[in-house]
């Protein structure tokens, strides 16, 4: 028996595939959920993909939270169901504040895809415990809305709570405060971040390393060993 | 039909490079003498019916949950005369 | 303003038309009255005109491009062949690739960021018309000078414009090409190309046939933005002085797009439509004509059903309207409920606007009245024809006579050293890196190889690898010193590139980027590239599946350099065996394979050093390029070579460099008995790669090439920290890389 | 220092997606009476000295020849009081 992984479609979404794919690799169960939706067709854990829902007009991920699935996911989450949100996904979740802060244009102006270093800082969440807290991990970073933002304050809760969950390393690509690459909500069940490790799940695609299964593993363990 | 006309525009601790490449971008242009450039949006909203108290609430609250995120974000709402 | 009816136009003959205004010459107009046998209503005047004019009817390029059928190899690959939105090749297990590149020159001078971002939009749709699922797009572009100051407003735009929509449909960017010349200047070349790939079954085409069927319009509303504007657009020339003529041009909505591609998609999967065209220029002038052209019957539109953006719209504008983000289908009765049910899922609006009759005519009403009744072949598929005269300039015998052969060449190893860094980091040579990395080229999953590769590779099937490659590529510089062999040296260069990653090629697209074909000597560059194509077509087994044509790019007097841009496509059956360019073993060993001649025509140094462009482009030799990429298949497959890379502009010193770049590995190179370091590392002959092999496969691989007569160089190691011309200089590799990726930054950041 | 208020509108007859995807999202948010919505670019220029008239028409080149691509847009300039 394995474990049902939902990944959300919005309309403009684009890696919900590619997610669907990584999950698959792990050995989960891959449901497409589609965003007017509310059933979750219980699923276990929830994957919000990256891609420019609604176009990313207004902002990024401002729209898609009003969706009929959100409405299901932000309950959901709040009663401890693991969700990630991956880029645009992430969006969704500062949004929906489910996670603190915002996510604003790059510093640069401009879109940037690269290969990206990162740290996991915190490797206690439903997404990171197959990683080692300080391990150093490369995957693909593809946006143009990457600029983590939140106050002082929030920013500081967030590091004393450890709740700083990935880092950028080898240069801060696009102005995020604090070399902030992803977050996770206090309990560790909600996680986001910016670049993509559901791209780094195959030896012979994207940048041809694998740093980004671990996501998938990690959840996989959660949700059947649990 | 009334115009509201709802303004968005960064919080001022919040860094906008948008306004900022704008700015630097002035003197090579040959235009001196603009201190500060920020760069925000702007929300015409063609209102069916009449702009009362009711109706202005109303797109007060849908700028504040929707138009703008308040988390990094002003706004201000107007009628166009 | 009274409705111009198909019968007050029979009723007053005599009326005036603004038929010059719509860039229709006298004689088409007279011609257009003889089809009718009476004068054309103001909406079949529009209709005429966009679909008359150079972009939509190819007046002046029909007859030089007949060759590419009349030529054509024989290929039991080829699907789909010219003539559909895109050609369509088998490449094995049940499955069709489709691909095309396409001009969006003059739309993206004028306004950059949403020409640049509409032309990827257009020919997404195209592929999307066959019944195929787009997984990659691709952007050779051309700017003028990059020192120049238009080049710093015109580039940012078009790279953000090309990464703002394809980023934002979910397409990878998997190459391209960026080249900088002053002839660019006021005329930067925006050409786009998309794949898309399907399994044979689901391969659809433009026509519209069973009468009864119904026309459905989906996708944006139409408005009045970009009337008009890229055929009339690209069919004249762009005047600098007429500001006030500009045309308005479009607004792309990328997001309105990716819910036309998943929703046509998912129709396509339910099987539910009979016929279906996307609506690029000439709008629904176009799509309607065409259509009905294709197919057996005729065709009754009524044109008040369009869902309008703006309600003031005449009924001509309607027709003339180039909105994007629409397409149109035609669908049996039966399935038309079921169509619209997946187009509100998907939040695109779709209506019925006509359906297929058992007539001839496509006959199109508004409020009642008919204002088109015309043959759609007359529209569509009849147009004018012209045989333009074209004559070999004069200038050519002088341009071919100013031999860079014999430019002065550095003299010391010192002065060697010094150009290798000029050359490496002058703008066309340099890193691209600050363009493409605004391009997502991860998304779908299925990316094995992207820009800075020779060609990109896309995986199109998870369980058995099978993949495709594209490589683009076009050398203005050497079609202007000689235009027949220019256009093969793009062929053999695109064809190369697709054979070092070690896919197979099977076909080609292009895009023929030339000045007015109403001045004799451009005609000439056109026809001899166009019959250089086709004989390189020929001699290479690799058919023409489409393309496009893009004339009129000039400024003034002044014709941009004549610049075939050619796509090559290939297959490889199992992607794990790609051939990467990076060098990264140590020890390995370092082959020149081919024959390196003194040929500096139209070479990277002749330019960068001596702002030079004369005497005679390499020589093209098929056979020899054939050869070559059998051989760089079989390594490939046999897993003899660890990386390769082809040698193009720049020659041999700038393959290198790029490979050493990228693996972050040295090189020490030994220049071969009977060649100067100079041509070693400068020349630019064709038909030449450099590949990495392991020690152990050493043996193998020199026999290989042996047995099968291509000369194959030992011509050093990969070893150390730097490029190593031994006898002659060294450059520290941290050196070489911020020459090489300092250049673009400095000049656009 | 006096503050001057640039903002661009696309031009009526151009396509404005931004404010279409608003617009479609009004009525699940539950805002329902608005016709149309349009979404455009506001410029906050803070400016040294005086603005006069001589500023304003500079400002207005500013805004004509770059602020504003007067292909597409349209543009107001006003000194925000
Ligand atoms: N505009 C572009 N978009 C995407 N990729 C590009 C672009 N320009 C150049 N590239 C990529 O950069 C690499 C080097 O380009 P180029 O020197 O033209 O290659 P080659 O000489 O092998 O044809 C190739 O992988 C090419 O696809
Ligand atoms: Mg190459």
């Amino acid at each position: 028996m394995t474990a049902r992984v939902g990944v959300v479609t919005f309309p403009g979404t684009l890696d919900d595939r590619d997610t669907q794919r990584a999950v698959r690799i792990a050995g989960l169960e891959a449901v497409p959920l589609w965003h007017r939706d509310k059933d979750l067709k219980q699923v276990d854990a929830v994957v919000l993909p990256g891609g420019f829902s609604y176009g990313d007009y207004l902002r990024a991920g401002a729209i898609s939270r009003f969706s009929p699935v959100m409405e299901s996911v932000i309950d959901r989450a709040k009663s401890g169901m693991p969700v990630l949100g991956i880029c645009n996904g992430f969006q969704v979740l500062t949004e929906s504040h489910l996670l603190p802060g915002a996510m604003l244009r790059n510093n640069h102006l401009h879109f940037i895809c690269r290969d990206q270093k990162l740290r996991v800082e915190n490797a206690d969440t439903a997404w990171t415990s197959d990683y080692e807290a300080g391990q150093e991990i490369s995957v693909p970073l593809k946006n143009i809305d990457g600029r983590y933002v939140a106050d002082e304050r929030t920013l500081d809760e967030l590091e004393a709570e450890g709740r700083v969950a990935f880092r950028y390393l080898d240069g801060n690509p696009n102005g995020s405060l604090r070399d902030i690459a992803g977050i996770t909500n206090a309990e560790g069940n909600v996680v986001g971040l910016m670049p993509h490790p559901e791209h780094a799940v195959e030896p012979l695609i994207g940048t041809g390393r694998t740093d980004g299964l671990g996501f998938f593993t990690s959840i996989l363990k959660k949700l059947v060993n649990a | 039909m009334a115009r509201v006309v709802v303004d968005v525009m960064l919080k001022p601790e919040i860094l906008d490079p948008q306004g900022q490449a704008v700015q630097r971008a002035l003197p090579r242009l040959g235009f001196e003498g603009i201190a500060d450039v920020r760069q925000g949006k702007r929300f015409e909203l063609e209102v069916e019916g009449p702009v009362d108290e009711a109706a202005l609430a109303r797109i007060h609250e849908m700028a504040e949950t929707f138009l703008a995120n308040t988390v990094i974000e002003d706004f201000t709402v107007r009628v166009d005369s | 303003m009274s409705l111009d009816t198909v019968k007050h136009a029979a009723e007053t003959p005599e009326d005036a038309q603004p038929w010059a205004e719509l860039g229709l010459k006298e004689d088409e107009y007279a011609r257009i009255r003889e089809i009718l046998g009476r004068r054309p209503t103001g909406a079949e005047l529009a209709m005429y005109s966009v679909m008359w004019s150079e972009h939509c009817s190819y007046k002046s390029s029909k007859v030089h491009l007949r060759q590419f059928g009349e030529k054509a190899p024989e290929n039991d690959a080829l699907l789909v062949g010219i003539g559909e939105n895109a050609g369509v090749v088998d490449v094995g297990q049940g499955y069709a690739v489709t691909f095309k590149v396409e001009s969006h020159n003059h739309p993206s001078y004028i306004e950059p960021y949403q020409g640049a971002a509409t032309g990827v939009g257009g020919i997404v749709r195209d592929i999307l018309a066959m019944g195929a699922r787009p997984v990659a797009v691709m952007d050779p572009l051309r700017f003028g000078a990059a020192d120049h100051p238009d080049t710093k407003r015109v580039l940012p735009g078009v790279v953000a414009g090309i990464g703002g929509y394809g980023n934002c449909l979910g397409l990878p960017n998997i190459g391209g090409e960026v080249v900088f010349d002053a002839c660019y200047q006021g005329n930067p070349l925006v050409n786009a190309l998309c794949v898309g790939v399907m399994k044979h079954e689901d391969i659809h085409l433009a026509k519209a046939s069973g009468a009864g069927n119904k026309v459905i319009l989906y996708g944006a509303r139409t408005g009045g933005d970009g009337i008009g504007g890229v055929s009339v657009l690209a069919s004249e020339t762009f005047d600098d002085s007429k500001p006030t003529k500009r045309p308005a041009v479009q607004v792309g909505d990328p997001f309105q797009e990716k819910l036309l591609i998943e929703c046509t998609l998912e129709i396509f999967r339910e099987n539910l439509v009979d016929g279906i065209q996307d609506l690029g220029g000439a709008g629904l002038s176009c799509a309607t004509s065409e259509l009905a052209s294709a197919g057996s019957g005729g065709m009754r539109v009524e044109l008040d059903t369009v869902p309008l953006r703006d309600s003031s719209l005449s009924p001509e504008e309607i027709l003339m309207s180039e909105s994007q983000e629409r397409m149109c289908a035609v669908v049996e009765p039966g399935k038309v409920d079921r169509f619209l049910e997946i187009c509100e899922k998907w939040d695109v609006i779709a209506t019925v606007i006509g359906e297929v009759t058992d007539g001839e005519r496509l006959e199109i009403f508004w409020h009642g009245e008919q204002i088109v009744d015309v043959p759609p072949r007359t529209v569509a598929h009849e147009g004018p024809v012209y045989d333009r005269p074209y004559a070999r300039p004069d200038w050519q015998d002088t341009l071919q006579a100013d031999d860079a052969n014999a430019l002065p060449r550095p003299q010391t190893p010192q002065e060697l050293r010094e150009q290798v860094l000029k050359v490496v980091s002058s703008p066309n040579q340099a890193s691209k890196s600050w363009i493409t990395d605004q391009y997502d080229r991860f998304v779908q999953g299925n990316t094995v190889l992207a820009q800075p590769e020779d060609s990109g590779m896309v995986r199109i099937d998870a369980d058995t690898n099978l993949g495709v490659a594209v490589a683009t590529d076009g050398n203005g510089r050497y079609a202007k010193l000689d235009p027949y062999a220019g256009a093969q040296l793009a062929l053999a260069e695109s064809y190369r590139n697709v054979a070092a990653t070690g896919a197979r090629p099977l076909a080609i697209s292009n895009c023929l980027n030339f000045g007015s074909p109403e001045d004799p000597a451009v005609m000439w560059q056109f026809a001899e590239a166009t019959r250089g194509l086709a004989d390189g077509c020929l001699a290479l087994g690799t058919p023409v599946t489409g393309g496009n044509v893009s004339l009129y790019n000039q400024t003034g007097e002044t014709a941009i350099h004549p610049t075939p841009v050619v796509a090559v496509l290939g297959v490889i059956d199992d992607v794990e065996r790609r051939t990467p360019m990076a060098f990264r073993e140590e020890g390995q060993l370092l082959y020149l394979l081919g024959d390196t001649r003194e040929e500096l025509g139209g070479s990277a140094w002749s330019q960068v050093i001596h702002d030079h462009l004369g005497g005679l482009p390499p020589k093209v030799d098929l056979e020899r390029e054939k050869l070559l990429a059998e051989i760089l298949i079989s390594a490939s497959r046999d897993g003899m070579i660890d990386a390769a890379h082809d040698l193009s502009d720049g020659g041999l010193v700038q393959a290198v460099t790029e490979s050493c770049l990228r693996g972050g590995t040295g090189a020490r190179l030994i220049v071969p008995d009977g060649l100067s370091a100079f041509t070693f590392l400068f020349s630019e002959s064709a038909g030449r790669a450099v590949v990495s092999v392991p020690r152990s496969e050493e043996l193998r691989f020199s026999d290989m090439c042996g047995a099968r007569g291509l000369p194959a160089t030992r011509i050093g190691v990969v070893d150390g920290e730097s490029l190593d011309v031994q006898g002659h200089f060294e450059l520290p590799l941290g050196e070489l890389r911020s020459a090489y990726e300092a250049t673009i930054p400095s000049l656009l950041a």
